[in-house]
């Protein structure tokens, strides 16, 4: 072994290096990555099987990290790999300041849930299926936590906004794409109703 | 489906000018625990009707709208006894159960041909149903593991030069929505005179404009297409007219009946030299 | 050495978890963390010098990362630290897929749609409908972008440029040509404007 170092080492260096170049990548991206992200920010002249190389490299690390997993999901086909902080962390985010936002009322997720499976969707619309008005501050909740947004207008009078849910939405909720929703229509009978 | 609503922790707290209620109606159906949740947690009269429903397990398919309706107006005066201020939508459905109630009552009239017998309680089992298959979506969305409570984004701080960011995406219906803000104040001002042209004379005139631009001037016979037709011939000369009265265009015509050369009011140099530098920027 | 396992290896555990979980809520949070806060967080039980042992074991972790730094910057004598990417990081940044900047303001939109909807327009034109003046940099930030232009000038006095869009503004909002653009009919009646 010890006539072959200099082969050793090196290859050693650089699959590590690499992993660690993902895994600072991953971190500083805002978004998920895909295989083309990484290989456009690392360099064309690495190859994929080494991208994965080291992607699974990272894996074997953040299996063995309590807090931290290396999560990776199917967009469109696409795989995207991301770090993220487990839910062993979330006691301890908690106790945060300021606090962030975990709950949301029956009356948020009910709307979230109409624009989600039924968009685009007017106002309207959701006051037609909840039975109740639509409190704008439901609205304003959803929007500003970037899951929902104006995405054209209704060709009637007022032109009401017609809203849909956004890639932040996807993202939060570990949705690789919007068909990944079960079919609305699936929901009977699951069930107690749990009121 | 593990309850988020948190049925098991209720108990019935209702204060009543300051004081707990402790006698409640005696031949309230609704056990009083109940109470609470309505009082915090009914999302309006569907999900008060289906609590209603599935509480006694009735078949939603065949509802016994004379007891439902009953049930539901029960709640009604208990809430309104409790001063809670009671929101249209559900004066609204007790209106539409009561009228559901009186239609059954009536006799019906021999069915005409083969033709269905609509039953009046179609239309509220069909909401119904479809609150419900909300409520069941609403809960699996909220069961998903979620950024925020179930993971957490993580990241590090990046102060390093970025590729240079792209600028914002605009949609169509963005620039509408400012066209419709420019209308509405529009109206508070009212200062401007009030005139809708075509479009597709607005469009005409930066076509003949950008003519111009390529060339130091055109016949008046290169603007129309004749393919557009009459219309089309129309569509260009009121155009041709509207750059004229702006003064963004000048006519030459040689002698009488020859052929009308339209040139661009600007120096060529000037158009042409703000499309240079436009082209670099 | 083989006697003393059971007290090095959980003391060892607990060290690193500790260290693991500072990782964890340094990465989870948007800005640096002080003691306090990192201490509200894990628990007042924990001392401020278990705290410091782990922010010290990052550091000897992060030290060996050839693109994460953990930085402590001290400001008015308080610490924060914080896990930031490093120069070396740069160059791979640099090709990430360019971020959107944010939005438009009101100004350029509206300015944008006159220009969209009443080509051929001046800037005296914009500004009697708007009410203000237009500012330059509007005009600036449309025509970079490529989707105005001057397509003449007006024979007055100061000869004033003549507004229209492009064709790469066309393109950009998917429009085959101008006589695309949504008709303005739910504007028609209510007036006072000259659209």
């Amino acid at each position: 072994m010890s006539d072959q170092p200099s082969f050793l080492a090196p290859a050693e260096t650089t699959d590590s290096a690499l992993a660690a170049l993902v895994e600072a990548l991953l971190m500083a991206s805002d978004a998920p990555l895909d295989l083309a992200a990484l290989q456009r920010m690392v360099g064309a002249e690495t190859p994929e099987t080494a991208l994965l190389d080291a992607l699974r490299r990272l894996q074997c690390q953040y299996d063995a990290h309590p807090f931290i997993d290396l999560k990776m999901t199917t967009r469109s086909g696409e795989s995207t790999w991301q770090l993220a902080a487990n839910a062993q962390l979330a006691p301890y985010i908690a106790r945060s300041e300021p606090p962030r936002a975990g709950r949301y009322s029956r009356a948020v997720l009910e709307t979230l849930a109409l624009v989600a499976w039924r968009q685009p969707i007017s106002r309207g619309e959701i006051e037609a299926v909840r039975g109740v008005a639509v409190n704008p501050q439901i609205l304003r909740t959803l929007t500003e936590r970037g899951w929902i947004r104006v995405v054209g207008h209704k060709d009637t009078p007022g032109r009401p906004e017609l809203l849909g849910t956004t890639s932040a939405f996807l993202t939060d909720f570990g949705l690789g794409s919007l068909e990944q929703l079960p079919a609305f229509d699936a929901f009977v009978g699951q069930g107690a109703l749990d009121v | 489906m593990a309850s988020s609503s948190g049925s098991d922790a209720l108990t019935a707290r209702v204060l009543v000018d300051g004081q707990p209620l402790r006698q409640l109606p005696l031949d309230l159906y609704i056990p009083p625990d109940a109470l609470s949740i309505l009082l915090e947690r009914f999302e309006g009269p569907l999900d008060l009707l289906l609590y209603l429903i599935r509480k006694q397990n009735l078949d939603i398919l065949a509802i016994p709208v004379a007891e439902v309706t009953r049930q539901y107006l029960t709640y009604l005066a208990l809430m309104e006894s409790l001063k809670i201020e009671l929101a249209a939508e559900y004066l609204l459905m007790a209106a539409w159960l009561a009228e559901i109630k009186s239609r059954l009552l009536l006799p019906m009239p021999p069915p005409e041909n083969d033709e269905e017998v609509d039953d009046p309680r179609a239309a509220l089992v069909e909401r119904l149903l479809a609150y419900e298959r909300l409520t069941h979506a609403a809960h699996w969305l909220d069961e998903l593991p979620r950024a925020g409570r179930d993971w957490f984004d993580l990241s590090i701080a990046v102060d390093l030069p970025r590729a240079l960011s792209l600028p914002p995406q605009i949609e169509l219906t963005e620039l509408l929505s400012a066209l419709r803000g420019l209308v509405r104040r529009g109206e508070l001002t009212a200062v401007h005179e009030i005139r809708r042209e075509t479009l597709s004379v607005r469009a005409r005139m930066t076509d003949i404009l950008g003519l111009l631009e390529q060339a130091d001037g055109v016949f008046l016979d290169q603007v129309y297409r004749p393919q557009e037709g009459r219309g089309g011939v129309a569509v260009s000369l009121v155009a041709v007219l509207e750059l004229a009265k702006s003064a963004a265009i000048d006519f030459i015509q040689e002698q009488p009946f020859a052929p009308v050369w339209i040139t661009g009011t600007a120096a060529t140099d000037t158009v042409f030299g703000s499309t240079a530098k436009e082209n670099s920027a």
